[in-house]
């Protein structure tokens, strides 16, 4: 019975959501989206952007692919899941366009690159196929929204340590030095460690706590 | 087309900006082969071969949809085409050479769902290169992954034996390692220009 | 329902299935796609032009409109609208009196980390550059994008002297690089102190470009005068 | 007498030791260096003896500290931190802002040795990682030189070195170029005599080749360092230079310039030869001499920097265990049998 | 026969141990009593223990045979002293493991008298002959390794030998045995040669001989028989030189294959004190009774060379050269491979060239501090094997055993101990590499 794909599809599960903001985080747990997350984040504007292009062609996916899960064929399943994906990105792509010339500048040839984002296509094989669409969204909501986050965890600090702005606004001192190397490849990958170490520090404190 | 312009290209896709240090992409594959040097080695000779392969397809696709007048295809027909593409000189190597598929065919499906290799087509189309330009630029990006790739696994290797503290170890240690490499990768800049 | 989806799982492919989803899908797509591009197409359209507009604008110092010129490869120059693609092209600016106030032009090179892209403003009344601006660089932010902010450096743009030679076919002087403190004369660009290789970068590409294009929208200058229809 | 009652000491052989301990060999690298810390505070005054006394502090400091939270005995015996900052501190500018200095200090130990397992287990010179930081961080005010041999050097300390922590410094005293610089962007070429004898501008430590010289040479009579480094990275450096220099003498520089100025020898003779990032047999360390040497002019001459020896370092470093992999010595006995008929 | 003694011979890489030989390489070998209680190992040897021949509460004389080989791998025993035989039972050996061994109580007042056997001719002798006799003659290779020396004289059907040589090298530290031996047994060393030569059916013999023993050298090469095709070469002062492949290295520039023996290139390598013993013993047709041992090292009050009967307890040896109170440290053999012992009741054997005794002050000035690796390479520079201890050290901590013999050649390493020696880190190197073999081994007899 728990075998089957769609067992428990038939209720809404909030644990769906949650689970991707922290205990399943797809950049700080699965260590996934890599690319974007490290090429974007050298400010907010852009890990926000970043995150809410990704977060939608991840609900628009997931959607699609959740509500058609019975139509479509398991040999051409990823097929069908990329050009889902890939017309997604295609709409992201123009609406960042229209919407503001210098963002798609800054982000540059990334926001196409979402199609090759492991996540989306990790969920849509993972998740969507095999649930119901309500669980679906809930799930692609929490992914996003914990993709999202990440990115702003990286955004910030590099942003504000980088140049000492959030957002754009002066948060520190006028006469604070700005750490260079935070908006440059290099400081990404730092941030990135950082956070990771974090992350693992607190895990390790938690297993010990729970040994104990 | 002047040699001087090939030069620069090359090295700036191979060295200053190079594809995984500069740039982030294929840091999946990075990460993941990057653990013995073997490995590491044949993957890059496979990726430097995919990016030639994929980097013409690219080029032919953006001059197609420039005559159909259908730029909105691009990014479909470019994952697609590319796919299709890999499968088939897959196909191809495993039928001709027996050996080179052995060497450099698992890796093969592996880096066709690499963001390099996209980044790859969609770089060379907004620089607005030629053929050639187009050809070298994806020469380039391949040997730089490459050099990473092979940097970092000899790195992993000796990191192997070392006496990490439990904290660190892991994908932290790999993405701090990695930021390194790429500060050291900062010394090129400027070079050929 | 169980059974149902049993007999599905277990059931071998059938072609005709599988074209059929596919098509489907792939027609959705398309739809989301077409529409997703038409509809932002003007907006799209809109905000590169007024990108471009400012950007003319502001290394054309009191410009009110432009008209967009195709460079022939035969050096003639003739007004241009449409796809912007693979074609060289220059920017004529006029006033509120419709007076033709100088030509923008796009230049590009090698800068410290990769292509640094410029458009900058030629006066032929003043026969000098008037106005620069960096459309893309990726030099070391805080260091090499100097060049973009740096008023002292920006200032050798304000009159950059590009006059040309008597018999009309070349420049009197190149642009030449001096290093910061050292500009004598207006036809030297004066480098940034710890910035020097970007500026040295910027400096090349404009003695470049100038020496190509000066001359020829010389040439054309009836051409522009005459643009703005 | 009594031999029953004797308790034996249990120990497996060798039972004599050649002596050689690693804090001892550590050790002897700071003396080495002192001579050109010494200098580098005659020349550059009171500020360099502050960038130095507090890189120093910071690296030693931030070990103990480390250690401490890890909850593993101090490593700062083993004065391996001690040579990283004095390091480090040796190739900043002498006007650099102490709370960059400390910073670097930090990073260049938790970032470029302790993550790594600490002392053995670096795969970078952590000096350098430091460094490379710094420069990635600051660039401009760890590009700005202040003049040597300053007549107040002594009693009075350029405007930048006491900036607050985290603030921007301000450049008020008069900046110079080094020897590297003007050769690179004006074409000028420093004398030889003043540059071996450190009468340049430069980071602190780098000016007087002649007591770097003599302070490896002293560790190399020790053997506490493989001559073979610096020897491979000169002669490369050397034969490179020369030949562009032969072809182009108008814009390259000739290989005495090259091997005098900036940050080469301090460099070959104390960072490259790192042991535990540099390779292991005798044809090892000369491929990666070679590799150094090759980088370093490589940058130098047309590079978008000046000075390339940090990261021609860093890189080799990198590639150290690949060289170490590619010629491990041939074992006695498996070359075949040398016949003699 | 004057000669000018020239030396440049050396093998590559080795280290420099102090030599510390000076206290007593000029003292004249003397005899030792018999002591109270001799224990006598029936595996004395590499090889398959020796078959005790005589029962409890036999009497035995002086030079009779008490055990016989087991095999061809095997030698045979004799009495070193006349007496009774109190019991055959286990007792420990230096490693702490139980052997069999013969317990024998030498009569009162003991002489020194030894019996004549069948005497070997050395001219009229076959070289099986030859060879049956040094197997009973009980002789072990006496440099330290103990491998049975007829053994490496039966030269395997196809192969030859084109040179015989003999080790006088003696590179480890402390040890005289040798250096003595060349002094007051040139006769027996050349007749052990004519023994050697025709078993191996060598065209020539020469002796190798450390700077360090010039007077031995030029005392050897004055005293060469007429005719005999026997020289002498001087090497260079350094360890390993003693180890066969190193001297052959340094004397022929041949090489032995990785695995294989010195046949292989067509030598063959005896030490100089088994050469002398097989040139004093054969002509009678007696056995191995005594050996000559250094007794040296800070906690002995009588250093010197003694002949000591084997099976002699080390503590009877240690009271007779006046051993200090605060000894703290025993070790047979030399200090760079000898073995450390826990036990003082253990015995002299046929391998044994040396007991060096430390006192507290040496063993405690011992750094104790192990440093991680900091890839020095001194150790690289010293492995006369050209191996790289470092990497397998690294790879041992990390219990990485199989990509130690695989890819580093753990198993051509022949614990010379080189590396521990000079590493600054102090990791016992060699300890790991033996525990790596030990564990290698046992897998591979698991499966």
């Amino acid at each position: 019975m728990s075998n089957h794909p769609d067992a428990a599809a038939k209720t809404l599960d909030t644990n769906e959501f949650i689970k991707g903001l922290w205990k399943e985080n797809p950049v700080f747990i699965q260590v996934l989206g890599m690319c974007p997350t490290l090429a974007v984040t050298n400010s907010v504007i852009n890990a926000i952007t970043m995150g809410l292009a990704t977060s939608f062609v991840l609900i628009m996916s997931n959607l699609l692919v959740s509500s058609l899960r019975h139509v479509i064929p398991k040999q051409v399943r990823i097929a069908t899941y990329i050009l889902i994906i890939a017309s997604f990105v295609t709409v992201a792509d123009y609406v960042i366009q229209a919407v503001s010339l210098d963002v798609y500048k800054s982000l540059g040839a990334f926001i196409a690159l979402i199609v090759v984002n492991c996540i989306i296509l990790g969920r849509a094989e993972a998740f969507a196929s095999k649930n119901s669409v309500g669980n679906s969204l809930l799930d692609a909501l929490g992914m996003g929204v914990g993709f999202t986050f990440a990115l702003l965890c990286l955004g910030g600090v590099r942003e504000i340590m980088g140049n000492g702005t959030f957002l754009g606004y002066h948060v520190l001192s006028a006469h604070y030095q700005p750490w260079i190397i935070m908006i440059l490849p290099g400081g990404g990958f730092f941030t990135l460690g950082a956070w990771l170490l974090l992350f693992n520090y607190l895990r390790k404190r938690k297993e010990k706590i729970s040994m104990q | 087309m002047d040699f001087d312009n090939l030069s620069f290209i090359f090295i700036n896709a191979s060295l200053i900006n190079n594809f995984v240090l500069a740039y982030f992409l294929g840091i999946c594959p990075f990460l993941g082969v990057s653990g013995s040097l073997a490995t590491a080695t044949r993957m890059g000779f496979a990726v430097i071969f995919v990016m030639l392969v994929s980097s013409t397809c690219a080029y032919g696709i953006h001059s197609l949809l420039l005559m159909l007048h259908a730029p909105y295809l691009e990014l479909i027909s470019f994952i697609v085409v590319i796919a299709s593409a890999v499968q088939l000189v897959e196909m191809f190597i495993k039928k001709f050479s027996p050996a080179l598929f052995r060497a450099l065919g698992i890796f093969l499906p592996l880096i066709t769902t690499n963001c390099a290799i996209l980044a790859l087509a969609l770089f060379q189309t907004a620089k607005g290169y030629s053929f050639i330009e187009c050809l070298v630029f994806a020469l380039g990006a391949g040997v730089g992954f490459t050099i990473a790739l092979v940097l970092m696994a000899g790195i992993r290797e000796k990191l192997d034996l070392a006496e990490i503290p439990d904290t660190v170890k892991g994908t932290a240690l790999a993405i701090m390692v990695a930021g390194i490499l790429s500060l050291t990768f900062m010394g090129f800049a400027g070079l050929g220009g | 329902m169980n059974q149902i989806d049993l007999k599905k799982l277990t059931a071998p492919p059938n072609p005709w299935h599988m074209l059929r989803s596919m098509g489907g899908v792939g027609i959705v797509c398309a739809l989301l796609i077409v529409v997703a591009f038409q509809g932002t197409l003007p907006r799209i359209n809109q905000n590169k032009a007024e990108a471009l507009e400012k950007a003319v604008f502001q290394v054309l110092p009191g410009t009110k409109n432009r008209a967009t010129f195709r460079v022939n490869p035969d050096g003639a120059c003739e007004p241009f609208q449409g796809e912007a693609r693979g074609q060289r092209l220059v920017y004529a600016g006029f006033d509120e009196n419709n007076k033709l106030v100088g030509i923008a032009v796009e230049a590009q090179g090698q800068g410290f980390q990769d292509v640094i892209r410029l458009i900058y403003g030629y006066s032929p009344e003043k026969q000098a550059v008037i106005g620069y601006q960096v459309l893309e660089s990726k030099d070391t932010p805080g260091l090499g994008d100097k060049v973009e902010k740096d008023p002292h450096f920006l200032a050798n743009f304000d009159n950059l002297e590009v006059p040309l030679a008597p018999d009309g076919g070349a420049l009197q002087h190149a642009i030449e690089f001096v290093k910061s403190g050292g500009k004598q004369h207006p036809w030297q660009i004066e480098g940034i102190t710890g910035a020097t290789i970007s500026s040295r970068a910027i400096a090349n590409i404009m003695q470049k470009s100038t020496a190509e294009m000066v001359p020829l929208l010389t040439k054309n200058l009836e051409t522009f005068q005459a643009g703005q229809k | 007498m009594n031999l029953t009652q004797k308790t034996l000491e249990i120990r497996t052989s060798p039972h004599i030791l050649s002596g050689m301990s690693t804090d001892t060999i550590m050790r002897n690298v700071v003396y080495a260096l002192l001579p050109v810390a010494a200098f580098a505070v005659y020349a550059f005054g009171l500020a360099a003896a502050l960038v130095i006394s507090v890189s120093t502090i910071s690296t030693v400091l931030t070990e103990h500290v480390l250690c401490r939270l890890t909850k593993k005995e101090s490593t700062i015996g083993d004065w391996s931190a001690a040579i990283t900052g004095l390091l480090y501190g040796l190739t900043l500018p002498p006007g650099l802002p102490l709370w960059m200095v400390f910073c670097g200090g930090v990073i260049a130990i938790a970032l470029g040795k302790f993550m790594f397992g600490g002392l053995g287990y670096n795969p970078f010179n952590p000096a350098l990682v430091g460094r490379a930081v710094m420069q990635a961080a600051f660039p401009v005010a760890i590009t700005t030189w202040h003049p040597a041999f300053t007549t107040d050097r002594f009693y009075n300390l350029p405007d930048s070195t006491l900036t607050l922590p985290f603030m921007a410094p301000v450049f008020k005293a008069v900046t110079t170029a080094t020897p590297l610089a003007q050769m690179k962007f004006d074409h000028k070429i420093a004398d030889s005599y003043d540059l071996a004898m450190g009468f340049v501008s430069g980071s602190t430590g780098e000016t007087c080749a002649v007591l770097i010289l003599l302070g490896g040479a002293y560790l190399a009579w020790r053997k506490m360092m493989n001559w073979r480094i610096p020897a491979a990275i000169f002669l490369t450096v050397i034969v490179l230079s020369e030949f562009f220099h032969y072809l182009k003498p108008e814009i390259y520089p000739d290989s005495l310039f090259m091997l005098l100025s900036g940050g080469l020898m301090l460099g070959a003779v104390f960072m490259a030869t790192d042991m535990v990032a540099s390779p292991m047999t005798s044809r090892g360390v000369m491929i990666y001499g070679a590799l150094i040497g090759i980088l370093v002019v490589v940058i130098r001459l047309w590079g978008g920097l000046p000075e390339g020896v940090m990261y021609a370092i860093l890189i080799a470093n990198a590639a150290s265990p690949h060289i170490d992999r590619l010629v491990q010595p041939r074992v006695y006995g498996t070359g075949g049998v040398k016949r003699k008929t | 026969m004057e000669t000018t003694i020239t030396v440049k011979k050396t093998f590559p890489h080795g280290v420099h141990p102090p030599e510390a030989k000076e206290e007593t390489h000029h003292l004249k070998i003397r005899r030792f009593p018999f002591a109270p209680v001799m224990i006598l190992p029936l595996s004395q040897h590499t090889g398959k223990p020796s078959k005790a021949m005589v029962r409890e509460g036999q009497e035995v004389a002086r030079g009779q045979k008490i055990a016989e080989a087991d095999g061809f791998v095997s030698v045979a025993l004799h009495a070193p002293a006349s007496g009774i035989i109190k019991r055959i039972a286990l007792a420990p050996n230096p490693v702490g493991r139980m052997t069999p061994s013969i317990y024998l109580q030498p009569f009162p007042a003991s002489s020194q008298e030894v019996l004549e056997g069948t005497p070997i001719d050395p001219d009229t002798a076959s070289p099986d002959e030859i060879v049956k006799a040094i197997q009973d003659a009980g002789i072990v290779g006496l440099g330290g390794a103990a491998f049975p020396t007829h053994v490496k004289l039966k030269i395997p059907e196809g192969k030859f030998v084109d040179t015989l040589i003999i080790n006088g090298v003696e590179c480890e530290p402390y040890l005289t045995t040798d250096h003595r031996v060349m002094l007051e047994q040139k006769d027996d060393i050349f007749m052990g040669i004519r023994y050697l030569m025709k078993v191996t059916g060598a065209q020539r013999t020469i002796i190798g001989i450390e700077a360090n023993k010039l007077d031995a050298a030029q005392e050897l090469s004055a005293a060469i028989p007429a005719g005999m095709p026997v020289s002498v070469e001087v090497f260079k002062v350094k360890y390993p030189q003693g180890a066969e492949k190193m001297l052959i290295k340094a004397l022929l520039d041949r090489e032995v294959p990785s695995g294989g023996l010195p046949v292989d290139v067509h030598t063959v390598v005896v030490n100089v004190a088994t050469a002398a013993e097989i040139g004093r013993l054969l002509p009678h047709g007696r056995g191995i009774m005594e050996r000559v041992i250094t007794i040296t090292g800070p906690g002995v009050a009588k250093k010197g060379n003694y002949w000591i009967p084997i099976g002699t307890p080390v503590r009877y040896v240690l009271e007779q050269a006046g051993a200090k109170d605060n000894i703290s440290l025993v070790f047979l053999g030399g200090p760079m491979m000898g073995q450390a012992v826990s036990n003082l009741d253990f015995p002299f054997t046929k391998g044994t060239s040396g007991l060096v005794v430390f006192t507290e002050a040496e063993t405690n000035s011992k750094p104790q501090k192990i440093y991680p690796c900091i890839h020095c390479a001194y150790c690289v520079d010293a492995c006369p094997m050209f191996l790289n201890p470092s990497q397998m050290g690294i790879l041992a901590k990390k219990e990485r055993y199989e990509e130690m013999a695989e890819q580093y050649n753990l198993f051509d390493c022949f614990e010379c101990g080189a590396c521990s020696y000079v590493c600054p880190s102090h990791i016992p190197l060699v300890q790991y590499f033996r525990v790596a073999k030990g564990i290698l081994r046992e897998k591979k007899a698991a499966s």
